[in-house]
């Protein structure tokens, strides 16, 4: 057994471990962060595959921007964890009996020798001075720009998606007014009171 | 490397809409809800706007740009202007809808046209790539809509339904290209269609990829047994986005189910077909079926929804430009049925009274005959019955069905045809045969009252036109 | 070019058509007497132009051709058109006439009802019904007149509607006619199948050449053609001459206005079956087996109405049994192959039993619609003129020489003495009691009615008197044939060449001639005698007396008698009062059971297996498929993503072995 | 001439105009407009059709009056009119029953005339169209857009169970059409990509393959004939109907179903027919006699015209299926005859249920002493639907027996039953309602009928008599066509082995 | 040396896994999107054993493509996830059955 196929079983077994975790854990911050785990050895697979770049975006993007705003929004939420394992064996045999066919199917499917080494050998290494970011760089701009600026539109409806989906105005909250703002006129803001210059004294 | 910049031209639609979505997005900030009608006016100006570029740019050339990864062809063409009309009409139809209900905001609009964008997208897409990512903009663009009516429980409901399933949805296509891409090496589809040729059928890992696929694809149609969220959806959302949902959308599904089965994997139809065939048969048995235990009418489209997807599957499972030609007539005579369909649940709703529940449509024929008729003619041409245009539609598809020797399923779809028609008939009976319950006048405002008018009537009156739309359908398949 | 004659021909009918059409149309604006002017004159009219048709067709005349042709099929043209030879001659002379009489009989009889131009016109177009009949030179037009005439008698019988009786008996008419009609429309169908035509001429030439064709009705059965058609035919006559066991609807068509339409059927209309019957001799005479049916069906008739006619108290229904009776004896004759004596008979009987039948409308009208003849009696002083002109009937019913009745009827039972065929002989004896019970009966009604001591209500005893002109004229009128005719034609019609080649009969068929031969006298007066004399030797004749003889006991000289006999033999009686059972039969087995079939049909049939099980059954099964599978749609994610996933599933499963 | 040759058009276009016209018309408050309006198209579009009797050339089997545009050139759709002598009395009965049915409704119809008189001329316009079409799938678009407007007289203007009987309606025949559109479809791949109906008769088909068409097409006619036992849409929707409604299901839409039969059964799928016609003639039979029996039973008048129709439509299956000329001229002429009595039967009880609002037979009984001249019409008609000779009813009858007798004798006596069977319900049904003492106060105060009813019953009455007269000038104008009809049903369109 | 299918049977596993946590889930909303962030991470999975076996960049970008839309989805479903919360404070997904049948 080489290196890299140890290493292959070591965050193979952690990933697959981590992933049931997530989705049978009843805690969902602890599952939040099993899935960080699953992130962080899938990575690094992806790192043996000689795909640096996704795998360091993967723990930037994913582990630092999505599994966050996952965590804040679990935290925001304040659900009652004491309902939520409830019925969870009930269903588990028949997931786990429809899951594992499944995943014997999909296993025959694959590892059938249609992708076996001998077919598909592990190819030999970059050359010299190869960069997978700047490769990656490279074809985003040029060939995969079409895309990408899709892709930017993508993430331009998620934000005018979560804005107008969660903006709410609370009834006291106090904010600015620009167009009211600008449109002011002095006569708005300024009155002028007559007021007589002296006034006899009283007495 | 030698970087060509790609020619922009036939993406200068695409490229106008979302200028468009961009700017109505900031002119948006600086309305006030007075003038909230500017966007509207915006919004269906770029629509129009957008048709004439499409229109001026027609050809019956085919045109790859940006390497491949978008192509201008008469398919295109032809299914952009379809939802350019499409969405044109579902703003109209939605105006007073949304302002009675505080929906008529500026995001409505810009979310519907980068929905409109993604749709585009999708439509032209020559590469597994912009095929996903414009699948993905539509999908974040409906989820969104969906969820819009952030005071009704059963919209965010619905979106979250929509959302959880069709990300998984859109993960089993995913896994499907992953295994496409692996087998074949690319992921331009014109290059996986040579591969796939080379390939042949008794690839096991192309099939197996295939299935992923085609479940994908359902889902997006809202096939069975992938259809569970379409009537969640429809009836939970509210009928402006219902309405969005079930016209256009279905365009884009049917675009890129082309695109990878015919486009892609035409040489893999002997699996796929029978697979389209368990679906269309299930679709139109099961969407037939539970339609007649529904009171609510949204509830009640989705299903016969599902029905009419069955069908579309039926002309493209049949595997010949003729096949597909009519489900591409059909998918487009679909679009302008439900469009009318949901503009007249639209039209009798009222502020604080949604028109959803068939006991609503109770002796409309009495308080607005003219509505009656209109609805009439929608609920016949669902049915498939002459002289509407429905029933060319089930014609072009039967026919298509026969030409390849699959009459049994010719003869099962036109049995559950039957199942079908009586819930159309029952709308049709509350609204002559019953009494209403009110006597409340239908109020709508008068571009609504024309354009639905005109929506309905051209079912019938479009017969002189039909031919050449067929034809047109033909050209569109055979310039693939 | 149309003939003198030929105009003559359509004018016959179309004289009694028009009238009818007026009277029935434009009846309640004309009025009554013009209603009756003008049908009256109509049917004058026709009788003339028929005694005129006699007269030519005597001289040698003779017409068969097509008025117009009616529609056609398969190359074969359907004609309406005219056969007038000496048997339809007669036959129109003998309609019209009788016809003529009614109508003017009618004048007085309805003079006060109200439907009196409605009546008017059913007898006109009864009377062009008949002569449609009798003149065609088809099938069709035959069946046309056949079921024209039923028409007309329907609407006679159910003439007061308001009579639930009538109402009812009409009804029964019609159907129990209908069912002759069926048979006989069969008849019509194998004869177009076989011959092609249904032109008689045409028809009766290729009969013979049709004689080996057999055809197989039951499987493994093959009966012959010319039999079945016969037979068939038969059941059609069997239908409208009212034969066993098909006489139901006669005795209640009494029902109709007493003694009018009563008539019209039991002196004009049966005779349809037994005219039919001699018409077709040519097909008849080549099947002994039809013929063999023929006349077991008439002796059936003839015997057995005749004792029901015994217990009958109802004066109307004693008539009208007798006339079943006396149809019976003309069935015999046909099925003996003496169609002249049968249709001599036929014109005898005509004539005394419309005799009777008005005699008795007449006492109806004098009892105050009274017709239960034990609340009668002794009414000859009151009513002589009826009283005499009954007499005359009955003698002549009872068959007593000179009056007509007894040669026609002597003629028949020489006819079947000297019939070869198998059913000769049963048929004998039943004609010969016929002859007995005959007797007894005509005269049980004349004493019941008019001799001893009048029984009805003093009412009704001080109003007694005898009825007016207008009817007793016509018995009058009818008397004197009914006296005279039978011993003028009898020769002609039966041993000479009355009816020339219009009547069929095969050489070995031909009783009457061997009857003929077996007389002294050939011709004349000497035949007259002899014949007679014959009568006397065996016996008919004195059974007749005896009848009478016997029934002067009866009910003259010991009228406590009859009780102690119906005490006696109360079985017998039971059995003949309820006419052996046959309207129960048919009401229960019939009627009722028609209509609990049908609503065994329709109840279980109909609304349960069909519309409930198969219709809403499956409207049903698919709404409560709808409700059950909607529930698949539970509105849990995880149990769409379930779906979701277990469709993947499946397809994977499904397709990746079978691809491998 | 030009006349000639669009005169199949303009019957078909213009009640279809006028219905349209009509329904622009408006509401209620005009409705002497509407009704003087309906009842002009309707006569226009009588006196339209006459030329096609007249003109008509009897001597040919051939379609006349042909017309043949494309329409949808994509689907080889074409725009074919053209008749021949059998379908050519269809049209005359359309169009002289519209008109009648325009008079009978002028003044029972009060609510939404507008709509009333447009569904019936709609209606002519798209039955001339079925009678006309030579394109099958302009056939099947006429023969189903039909449904529509019948579906809606049912349902608005009908009676108490009138949607149950209105949809019940619509889905039977929505499900044979369907089939029916199937089988053109197999056709059309068959004939070399068309939709000619006389293209299809040269077709050669295996026998099994037209076994299934067969099928398919007997789906879509038996249901609309309707042989039993798929009739029992018929009843409900005949009581439930208005009157209007019943007479042209009764007397046309009926008749829709034996048409069929003659241009599509037996010449495309001879062999079938051949191989079925004992299966079709056990079904005719059975509804001669089954369904006489239960029309027997009934207490509802149009229930019993109802049952009495199904049981003379069995009558014409049979002689359709017997396969000569006088079984199949008897099942046209029966028909035609039908339409006009059961049409009559129908307007009859129409008349009566205007004045007393009841269609049970218990609550009627000597009407004929406060309607007089009704008795006397419906005497009429009870006896042509009996099959009294003299009438329309019985020329058909007549025939068809004589055509059974040929194929089998039996067949002609259970078929003559009928002779029984319809005398025994009809007349009863007479006699329990017109005869009889007054049953009751609300039938002594009925008026007879008034000039408008004398008028269609008299025209109706002309019809059936003149029919039961004469029936040469209808028999005639088919002879050729049926002679063509049976030379097709004798050829064999198996494949040469 | 690790044989693709390694990887693509890992894949597949984790695709199981992360379908299996949408069925079995029945309570936790925030769960579900957990679970479709897994089945994201076994397609990429796939798309970036295959891109490297076949020598071919393109799967990588794919990848990245996917992580994009990825991480707009979660944005967009944790938005919704936050309105349906406030409207009906639960995110129970047993109590989502409202719309059924």
């Amino acid at each position: 057994m080489t290196f890299e196929l140890l290493t292959f079983f070591f965050f193979s077994a952690v990933l697959v471990f981590a992933s049931a975790m997530v989705i049978t854990i009843r805690n969902p911050v602890k599952a939040a962060l099993f899935l960080v785990l699953a992130f962080f050895s899938a990575a690094c697979l992806w790192v043996l595959l000689e795909a640096e770049f996704l795998g360091i975006v993967l723990i930037l993007v994913y582990v630092g921007a999505v599994m966050v705003l996952f965590l804040f929004v679990v935290m925001m939420l304040d659900v009652n964890l004491a309902r939520m394992r409830e019925g969870f064996g009930e269903y588990l045999p028949m997931g786990a009996i429809v899951a594992i066919l499944m995943v014997a199917e999909m296993a025959i499917v694959l590892g059938s020798g249609e992708f076996s080494l001998a077919n598909m050998p592990q190819p030999a290494g970059h050359p010299e001075g190869y960069s997978n970011t700047k490769e990656l760089g490279r074809l985003i701009y040029t060939v995969y720009v079409y895309p990408f600026e899709i892709a930017a539109l993508i993430l331009l409806v998620a934000i005018v998606a979560a804005i107008a989906l969660t903006l709410r105005k609370r009834p006291n909250t106090k904010h600015q007014n620009t167009a009211q703002q600008i449109q002011v006129k002095r006569s708005d803001r300024v009155r002028l009171v007559k007021m007589p210059s002296e006034k006899k004294p009283e007495n | 490397m030698n970087f060509v910049a790609p020619d922009i031209s036939p993406v200068i639609p695409e490229i106008f809409v979302l200028s468009m979505a961009c700017l109505i997005l900031v002119a948006d900030l600086y309305l006030s809800d007075r003038f909230r009608i500017v966007s509207f006016l915006l919004a269906v100006g770029t629509l129009l706007g957008a048709a004439f570029l499409t229109l001026s740019d027609m050809g019956a050339e085919r045109v790859y740009t940006f390497s491949n990864m978008f192509v201008d062809d008469t398919l295109s063409d032809v299914l952009k202007l379809a939802i350019y009309a499409l969405v044109f009409v579902v703003f109209v139809y939605s105006r007073r809808y949304t302002q009675d209900r505080g929906l008529f905001r500026g995001e409505y609009f810009v979310i519907g046209l980068f929905g409109t964008v993604g749709m585009m997208v999708m439509v032209s897409a020559s590469h597994l790539l912009t095929l996903y990512l414009g699948l993905e903009l539509l999908a974040l663009s409906l989820y969104t809509m969906v969820a819009f009516q952030r005071d009704s429980a059963t919209a965010t409901e619905a979106a979250m339904k929509y959302f959880v399933l069709g990300a998984m949805a859109s993960g089993m296509l995913l896994y499907g290209m992953s295994m496409l891409y692996g087998v074949t090496g690319s992921l331009e589809i014109a290059v996986i269609k040579a591969r796939v040729a080379e390939l042949g059928v008794d690839n096991l890992i192309l099939v197996f990829g295939l299935v992923f696929v085609v479940v994908g694809l359902a889902f997006k149609l809202g096939a069975v047994p992938f259809h569970m969220w379409v009537p969640d959806v429809y009836h939970g959302a509210a009928t402006s986005t219902t309405l969005y949902i079930s016209t256009a959308p279905k365009l884009a599904g049917f675009a890129i189910l082309i695109r990878l089965l015919i486009g892609g994997l035409e040489d893999l139809s002997a699996v796929w077909q029978d697979m389209l065939i368990i679906l269309a048969v299930l679709s139109i048995g099961i969407g037939n079926l539970i339609a007649i235990a529904q009171t609510n009418i949204k509830r009640m489209l989705a299903y016969s929804t599902i029905a009419h997807m069955g069908f579309l599957l039926l002309g493209i499972l049949s595997a010949t430009p003729n096949g597909y030609s009519s489900a591409l007539f059909y998918a487009l005579v679909y679009a302008f049925m439900s469009l009318g369909g949901f503009g007249m649940i639209l039209m009798l709703s009222r502020k604080g009274f949604e028109a959803e529940n068939l006991d609503d449509f109770k002796g409309l024929n009495q308080r607005s005959p003219w509505h009656a008729f209109l609805m009439l003619i929608l609920m016949f041409s669902m049915a498939g019955i002459p002289p509407t245009v429905g029933f060319y539609a089930k014609f072009g598809v039967i026919q298509s069905l026969i030409d390849v020797g699959l009459v049994w399923l010719a003869v099962v779809a036109v049995l559950f045809a039957v199942i079908g028609a009586f819930y159309y008939l029952r709308i049709i009976k509350l609204m002559y045969f019953d009494d209403p319950e009110t006597d409340a006048p239908v109020q709508a405002t008068v571009d609504m009252q024309v354009l639905l008018s005109v929506n309905a009537w051209a079912l019938i009156l479009v017969m002189p036109w039909l031919g050449s739309i067929i034809d047109l359908c033909r050209r569109a398949i055979a310039g693939l | 070019m149309i003939t003198n004659m030929q105009m003559v021909y359509i004018a016959t009918p179309l004289s009694c058509l028009i009238p009818a059409i007026v009277a029935g149309l434009f009846g309640w604006k004309i009025g009554r007497a013009m209603t009756h002017t003008i049908t009256i004159a109509g049917v004058a009219l026709a009788s003339l132009l028929s005694l005129i048709i006699l007269n030519d067709v005597y001289s040698g005349g003779f017409f068969n051709g097509v008025v117009y042709v009616w529609g056609s099929s398969g190359g074969f043209p359907f004609e309406i058109g005219f056969l007038i030879d000496k048997l339809s001659a007669m036959m129109m002379v003998v309609v019209t006439l009788v016809s003529l009489m009614v109508h003017i009989y009618t004048i007085g009889y309805m003079h006060d009802d109200p439907g009196y131009q409605r009546f008017f016109s059913y007898i006109s177009l009864f009377t062009f019904a008949m002569l449609m009949l009798v003149m065609s030179n088809n099938f069709l037009q035959l069946f046309f007149g056949w079921e024209a005439v039923g028409l007309v008698s329907y609407l006679l019988i159910g003439f007061w509607y308001d009579r639930e009786t009538a109402i009812f008996a009409n009804l029964k008419a019609f159907l129990v006619n209908r069912v002759g009609d069926l048979g006989f429309l069969l008849g019509i169908a194998a004869v177009f199948m076989y011959f092609g035509t249904l032109d008689y001429s045409a028809v009766f030439a290729t009969a013979a050449s049709k004689q080996n064709i057999t055809m197989e009705i039951i499987p493994g059965q093959e009966w012959a053609l010319l039999t079945v058609i016969c037979i068939l035919l038969f059941i059609g006559a069997m239908g409208k001459s009212a034969q066993v066991p098909l006489h139901v609807w006669l005795p209640d068509s009494m029902e109709g206005p007493t003694p009018i339409s009563a008539l019209i059927h039991a002196a004009t209309m049966v005779t349809a079956g037994i005219f039919m019957v001699a018409r077709m001799s040519p097909l008849f005479e080549l099947s002994e087996t039809a013929l063999n049916v023929v006349m077991v069906i008439g002796s059936l008739t003839a015997l057995l109405m005749a004792l029901v006619a015994i217990v009958q108290n109802d004066i109307k229904r004693v008539v009208a049994y007798s006339t079943l009776s006396q149809l019976g004896y003309m069935t015999v004759a046909l099925g003996a192959s003496a169609y002249s004596a049968a249709i001599f008979h036929l014109g005898t009987h005509a004539f005394f039993k419309a005799l009777l039948f008005l005699a008795a409308g007449s006492v109806i009208i004098a009892m105050h619609h009274e017709q239960d003849m034990r609340k009668m009696g002794g009414l000859k002083n009151w009513m002589p003129w009826t009283y005499i002109t009954a007499v005359v009937g009955s003698l002549a019913l009872a068959g007593i020489p000179p009056f007509s009745g007894f040669f026609s009827k002597d003629a028949i039972i020489e006819a079947v003495h000297a019939s070869q065929l198998p059913a000769a002989g049963f048929a004998y004896i039943a004609v010969t009691a016929g002859v007995f019970i005959t007797a007894f009966y005509a005269f049980r009604l004349l004493f019941m009615t008019f001799h001893g001591k009048p029984r009805m209500d003093e009412h009704t005893l001080r109003h007694v008197k005898e009825s007016p002109m207008t009817v007793t004229l016509p018995l009058m009128l009818l008397a004197i044939p009914s006296l005279g005719i039978g011993a003028i034609y009898m020769e002609p019609m039966i041993f000479g060449d009355f009816f020339g080649n219009s009547i069929f009969v095969l050489p070995e068929h031909n009783v009457l001639e061997l009857v003929g031969q077996s007389f002294e006298g050939k011709t004349g007066l000497s035949l007259l005698g002899s014949f007679i004399y014959h009568a006397l030797h065996p016996g008919p004749l004195w059974l007749a007396v005896a009848g009478i003889v016997l029934a002067w006991f009866l009910y003259i000289e010991r009228p406590e008698i009859p009780a102690l006999i119906k005490q006696r033999l109360e079985w017998i009686y039971n059995i003949l009062d309820k006419k052996y059972g046959f309207d129960e039969f048919n009401q229960f087995v019939f009627a009722q059971g028609a209509r609990k079939v049908g609503n065994q049909l329709w109840q279980k049939g109909e609304v349960k297996v069909i519309d409930g099980f198969f219709v809403n059954g499956s409207a049903r099964v698919v709404s409560l498929v709808s409700k059950v599978i909607r529930h698949v749609q539970s509105g849990y994610v995880y149990h769409y993503a379930f779906a979701m996933i277990i469709g993947l599933f499946l397809l994977l499963t499904f397709f990746l072995p079978v691809k491998q | 001439m030009l006349f000639d040759t669009h005169l199949l058009s303009l019957s078909i276009w213009l009640p279809i105009i006028g219905g349209i016209l009509v329904l622009v018309l408006g509401g209620d408050h005009n409705a002497n407009r509407i009704r003087w309006t309906a009842l002009a198209v309707a006569i226009v579009e009588l006196l339209l059709t006459i030329p096609l009797f007249t003109r008509f050339d009897k001597t040919t089997a051939a379609m006349q009056f042909q017309e043949k545009y494309e329409w949808i050139s994509e689907f080889s759709i074409n725009y074919h009119l053209g008749i021949d002598g059998i379908a050519m009395p269809f049209i005359l009965l359309t169009s002289f029953l519209t008109v009648i049915v325009v008079i009978s409704a002028w003044q029972v119809i009060e609510k939404r005339v507008a709509q009333y008189m447009a569904a019936f001329l709609i209606m002519e316009g798209l039955m001339i169209g079925v009678f006309s079409a030579l394109d099958a799938i302009l056939f099947y678009f006429f023969w189903e857009g039909m449904l529509i407007p019948m579906f809606l007289i049912i349902g608005i203007w009908g009676g108490a169970n009138r949607i149950y009987a209105s949809i019940k309606f619509f889905l039977y025949t929505l499900l044979g059409s369907l089939l029916m559109l199937v089988a053109f479809l197999y056709l059309y791949y068959q004939a070399d990509h068309s939709f000619n109906i006389l293209d299809y008769h040269d077709i050669k088909l295996d026998l099994t393959t037209q076994k299934l068409l067969f099928f398919a097409f007997f789906a879509a006619f038996a249901v609309k004939v309707p042989m039993w036992p798929v009739h029992t849409w018929l009843p409900d929707a005949h009581v439930e109907a208005p009157t209007g409604g019943s007479v042209i299901l009764a007397a046309i839409m009926l008749k829709m179903g034996g048409y069929g039969f003659l241009r599509f059964n037996l010449p495309i799928v001879p062999d079938a027919s051949h191989a079925l016609s004992g299966f079709i003639i056990t079904l005719s039979l059975i509804a001669v006699v089954y369904i006489a029996l239960v029309a027997l039973v009934q207490s509802d008048m149009k229930k019993l015209i109802a049952y009495s129709s199904i049981s003379h439509m069995g009558f014409v299956t049979l002689g359709f299926f017997v396969f000569n000329a006088q079984g199949i001229e008897g099942g046209l002429v029966q028909m035609i005859s039908h339409g006009f009595i059961s049409g009559a039967l129908f307007l009859c009880v129409g008349v009566m249920y205007d004045r007393l609002h009841s269609r049970q037979i218990g609550d009627y009984g000597g009407v004929v002493h406060s309607m007089p001249v009704f008795a006397a019409f419906m005497m009429l008609f009870a006896m042509a639907n009996s099959g009294l000779p003299g009438t329309s009813g019985f020329v058909g009858e007549f025939l068809v027996i004589l055509g059974a007798f040929q194929a089998n004798f039996w067949f002609a006596l259970l078929a003559g039953l009928t002779l029984i069977f319809s005398a025994a319900y009809t007349l009863w049904m007479y006699k329990r309602v017109i005869f009889g003492k007054l049953a009751n106060k609300k039938v002594a105060s009925l008026s007879d009928v008034n000039a408008r009813e004398i008028i269609f019953l008299s025209l109706l009455a002309v019809f059936v008599l003149g029919v039961g007269v004469w029936p040469l000038p209808l028999l005639e104008v088919m002879h050729a066509s049926v002679d063509n009809l049976l030379t097709q049903v004798s050829i064999s369109k198996l494949p040469m082995p | 040396m690790i044989p693709l299918s390694y990887f693509l049977i890992l894949g597949a596993i984790l695709f199981a896994l992360s379908v299996m946590g949408i069925f079995l889930n029945r309570k936790n909303v925030v769960i579900l999107l957990m679970s479709i962030e897994l089945m994201l991470l076994a397609v990429n999975m796939n798309f970036i054993a295959f891109s490297h076996y076949l020598q071919d960049i393109s799967g990588q970008i794919m990848v990245f493509f996917i992580l994009t839309v990825a991480a707009a989805e979660s944005a967009i479903g944790l938005a919704i996830l936050i309105t349906l919360f406030r409207r009906r404070q639960t995110i129970n997904v047993d109590d989502l059955d409202t719309l059924k049948g």
